[in-house]
């Protein structure tokens, strides 16, 4: 069993999209001037999310599927939303953070990275378990609820004003909420997801040269680039401190393991329990750290990004992903 | 070419502020009565939040200039919106004195 | 027929890319963040330039062409040239436009788009209709003949200077002519096309992982941010009144009618008067806008961008290909 | 380090205007005599004209800034020259009193 | 909205210099005191060396534009801190005044 | 022989890829506004040293090396060492350079250029000529002893700083020398070529649909922006008179024949022999212009871009490359 983990914990670690984040990472500390443009990083990120999508769809198309997915919604819906008071109260009993920061990192950690999950679909098509085709629904589910959990966190139970300045509460929350629920990663997800559906596969066919071929290649470029931005953000950091980053490694564990037994009270195969922890166990880097900025300006991004990032994005792709698969092939398979 | 033309006292008031807050403050300064702006994205900086740039990934360490042009007897009003709009972001507003061709434009 | 057409609209609307043009609209009109960086767009948009010159001048290669392209030649310069007249008396009746507008507008419609070219040959090739092979360069001898018409309009008979400011008339029109001739757009439609003839299906073979695999993708990611685009441009534009939004979805008709006839007349195949006609419905919104924001900067390109974009654009993919197509499969075919 | 330096007092001329008319408003500036400018691709902007902004589709929303360096005698000339290359195209032009280093660069 | 506040005098330099000597100059700015800095990217610039721009093969080309505000008393310092970093490299200094809101961030 | 020679650098001219740097040569001389966005041109760098990178490795890791390759090593390093000495020298004896731009120009020749390398493995592929494995690792051995050597030789004997600016000599070395071998282009040739290695066949192939099947047309458009960029700076150069511009058509000859004779000497094989004199008679435009402006700020960018791109590099990849490769096989093949 331990070897079993240990060796697929190398074997995911030798595929050329780790050893790119690791490459990007070293780059990063070695302080060479090697960098990705803005504008391809946007793009690869963009291809991601509409390619996760339209996959998701296509696939979701060509199965059947019925009243069954709802039980899976409301636990991945839930998730996302009580992650965080776990967080927090974590974050409470071990740092010294305030209040805004526990928040919004705790945000984070109900929230979910798309670049973790595709990674672990790789990993499962590779070790030949499958899973359910409406997964990459349940990752458009669980990237908001935990912006509004982090957020009353944030507030405490007195507070009642999500937005900075003096302008009126219902205002900004309006746009608040269109700015978390329109945000061009959801968009992009949802959008590629009914496309995939509506075409089904024999849409994704004329497409697949762009969005199927390549894309572990493109995995690897964004990967590379995470590395770089992970290690210059925990270069320029002044926020991480000792019980933070240990925080970043044992928070997944936990999220982990509350996906798993949510997944199995639902009813997921196994391949379903394993992405549901390890959507549980990533926190998210992308559209959290936005809404957070927008939301609740007094958390330091300085702080969660790159515990986001740099801690936890890694332990979860390189140890979590075929640690959590195990554990759930032990106990479920 | 004709050279002669008359030339006007105006305020050019500049804005480095994060990129998630630039539509905010663009409404903001729109409210408080500018007839227009220019925006520069993609600005790196430093400053008492540390070091900031955009990378892609997420634009919370993006920063953009946004550069507006009043009639003096603007200007105060202007700056104290923009100042309003950033809140607790993070941001830096200075003003100076410039001489602009065209009146009808500020 | 009229079931056939109609079954062939929806299928060419539940094209992945067409679907992304929408949901790129939709997310604009959501105000959502999504954005592709312009670098990409531009780098997207050189791709499929160089990529469709680079096939058409391969099949080109594959096939025989003699003397007989000549009164095809014709036909299309005296199209791209004589339906700004058509566009500009339409306008004069029913929009209170300035001349210069008037002008403006009439040269998008004489010109081409050469993403509804290419939705149109895809379009053909799910249908199993073939076209000549020389169609390619019909485009782009489609792109330049509707500026000077256009320019000729804004100006009326008395008028002398396409120039703005106080400079001589010779010397900006010279400029202006290499500018005209020399745009990015035609240099890659026309370079790419004559690399494509010379190296032929061999040389195509070599590149064909970069320029034909991916193709439909990169077009659907294209047409996704032309969705965003036209949504953004149409939200910002004052300029768009009722007769001037109608005159955007009539005019692309009455010049798919020139253009049939014409096809008809030089003795196109059926597939050539489909794609003869789809060039003279469709209107430019790349290389026009910057000849006449040079030429005529009196003309408010808020008028004519979203028009041209925003309403014949769509107008044209959705309902407009298998319009046409279904017309003159019933005369001709 | 050497703390000693003279300083020049010259003039500051930016111009924002339409990206397609950028060569001309260089030309023009070359021609009246400025020695050297600086440009800012990708400006984003609102005013009389709506807002622009580039798409990557056609330049024709496209802003640049033009930012030109002159002595106080030419300045002007060189607002002029850029007035006149503008013609009826989109842009603002505006001046401010600068001191440089380095007098020959001007 | 508040519309009182106080308005402090500083000096604004910018400097526009080659990109590959940037992290030397903002290293200089830093060491003389600078609290801060914004740093435009991927300017055009045309001067005594030619003409100037970047494109992304070598980035031998390809002009930054860094904007700092500091304390008039600093700011002989910093145009000297910024003129021997960039040394024979490429590259002018200017400054000019502006009015800030917040004095404690330079 | 001369036929031969002949035909293949007909055959050689005639792929889409040195076609597509004649077109933006072109474009550039007619001053047309066609432009690759730079985000995009680094882009494709990236992933052009990347790729490269990474099938080296992966055929490095699928071919058997042992001690043989030192001798191959030692060579390299020596040519790209000793070369800018003979430039220097040739230079000094034609031209009127400044001291430091003849270092600078003689970097540059030393050092080498991986298009064009990238070129000529293409031509012997097609060519049916077999080489080393390893060769990709010579590439980014090849690409910093010239700097150094070049730094020596434009300090001449007495100078002791090769930093500008006042500050001591130590601490500016350091950082240069991090610079100059953490560059980007290194990082992501090695990188890719340690991430081909370890993953092996096997992982090349998860991620061929991005780096091996659109390979060739990335190269294409890459070409394409190579001709424009040249075009662009020879028409901006104010600083190439005849003797430099001669020195930028024989200097590749005599660095290619050094070239040859090293690795006939240590006994690479004929398609080995041609690719070691190929990266002799290349000179950089990526790695070496940057360290020069940070190391050698009085040598004029203007004389070694324009020179190394738009002279030497068009003359490697239309003659050079057949020519030398038919010499070699003339002579050992
Ligand atoms: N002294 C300064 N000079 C120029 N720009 C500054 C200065 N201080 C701050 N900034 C800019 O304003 C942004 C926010 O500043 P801060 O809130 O001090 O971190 C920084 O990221 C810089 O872009
Ligand atoms: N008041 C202003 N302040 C700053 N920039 C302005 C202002 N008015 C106009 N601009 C810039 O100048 C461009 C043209 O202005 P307009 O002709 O008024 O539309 C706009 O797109 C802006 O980039
Ligand atoms: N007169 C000027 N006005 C504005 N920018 C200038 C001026 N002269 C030089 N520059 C900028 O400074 C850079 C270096 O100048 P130079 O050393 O004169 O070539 C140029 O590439 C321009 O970006
Ligand atoms: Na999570
Ligand atoms: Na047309
Ligand atoms: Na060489």
């Amino acid at each position: 069993m331990v070897d079993q983990v240990l060796s697929s914990v190398l074997g995911n670690f030798l595929s050329p999209a780790i050893l790119a984040f690791i490459l990007g990472a070293l780059a990063g500390f070695l302080k060479s001037d090697l960098e990705i443009p803005e504008a391809i990083a946007k793009g690869l990120s963009i291809y991601l999310m509409f390619a996760i999508g339209l996959k998701g769809g296509a696939s979701l198309a060509a199965s059947q599927v019925g009243i069954e997915v709802l039980p899976v919604f409301v636990a991945a819906f839930a998730l996302s939303f009580f992650i965080p008071f776990v967080a927090f109260y974590l974050l409470k009993l071990t740092t010294r953070l305030s209040r805004e920061n526990m928040g919004g990192v705790a945000a984070h950690y109900g929230s979910v990275s798309i670049v973790t999950y595709v990674t672990a679909t790789e990993f499962l098509k590779t070790s030949g378990i499958g899973f359910e085709a409406y997964m990459v629904a349940v990752v458009a589910l669980m990237e908001t609820p935990a912006i509004i959990s982090g957020l009353m966190l944030a507030q405490g139970k007195g507070a009642g004003n999500a937005a900075s300045g003096k302008e009126g509460k219902s205002k900004i929350n309006k746009d608040l909420m269109r700015e978390i629920l329109f945000n061009g990663s959801i968009v992009l997800l949802l959008g590629g997801f009914a496309i995939g559906w509506v075409t089904g596969p024999d849409g994704l066919d004329k497409v697949s040269g762009l969005f199927v071929d390549p894309f572990q290649g493109v995995l690897c470029l964004f990967l590379l680039d995470m590395g770089l931005v992970a290690s210059h953000r925990i270069r320029a950091s002044r926020a991480l401190s000792l019980p933070v980053v240990v925080f970043g490694l044992y928070m997944p564990v936990i999220g982990a393991g509350l996906g798993m037994i949510s997944g199995f009270i639902v009813g997921l195969s196994a391949g379903g329990i394993a992405l549901l922890a390890i959507l549980s166990a990533s926190a998210s880097y992308i559209a959290v750290p936005a809404a957070m900025r927008l939301a609740l300006p007094k958390a330091d991004p300085g702080l969660y990004i790159p515990l986001s990032l740099g801690i936890t994005f890694p332990f979860n792709i390189v140890i979590g992903i075929p640690l959590y698969t195990g554990l759930v092939l032990a106990l479920v398979g | 070419m004709t050279e002669e033309f008359r030339i006007y006292k105006k305020k050019k008031i500049e804005i480095v502020v994060e990129a998630l807050f630039s539509s905010r403050v663009l409404t903001a300064l729109e409210e408080a009565g500018a007839k227009g702006h220019s925006l520069v994205p993609n600005l790196r900086g430093r400053g008492a939040h540390g070091l900031r740039r955009g990378a892609g990934l997420s634009a919370a360490f993006d920063n953009v200039m946004i550069i507006c042009l009043v009639d003096e007897s603007l200007a105060t009003k202007i700056m104290a919106a923009a100042r309003d709009a950033i809140g607790d972001g993070v941001g830096i507003i200075y003003a100076s004195d410039v001489e602009v061709l065209r009146d009808e434009h500020f």
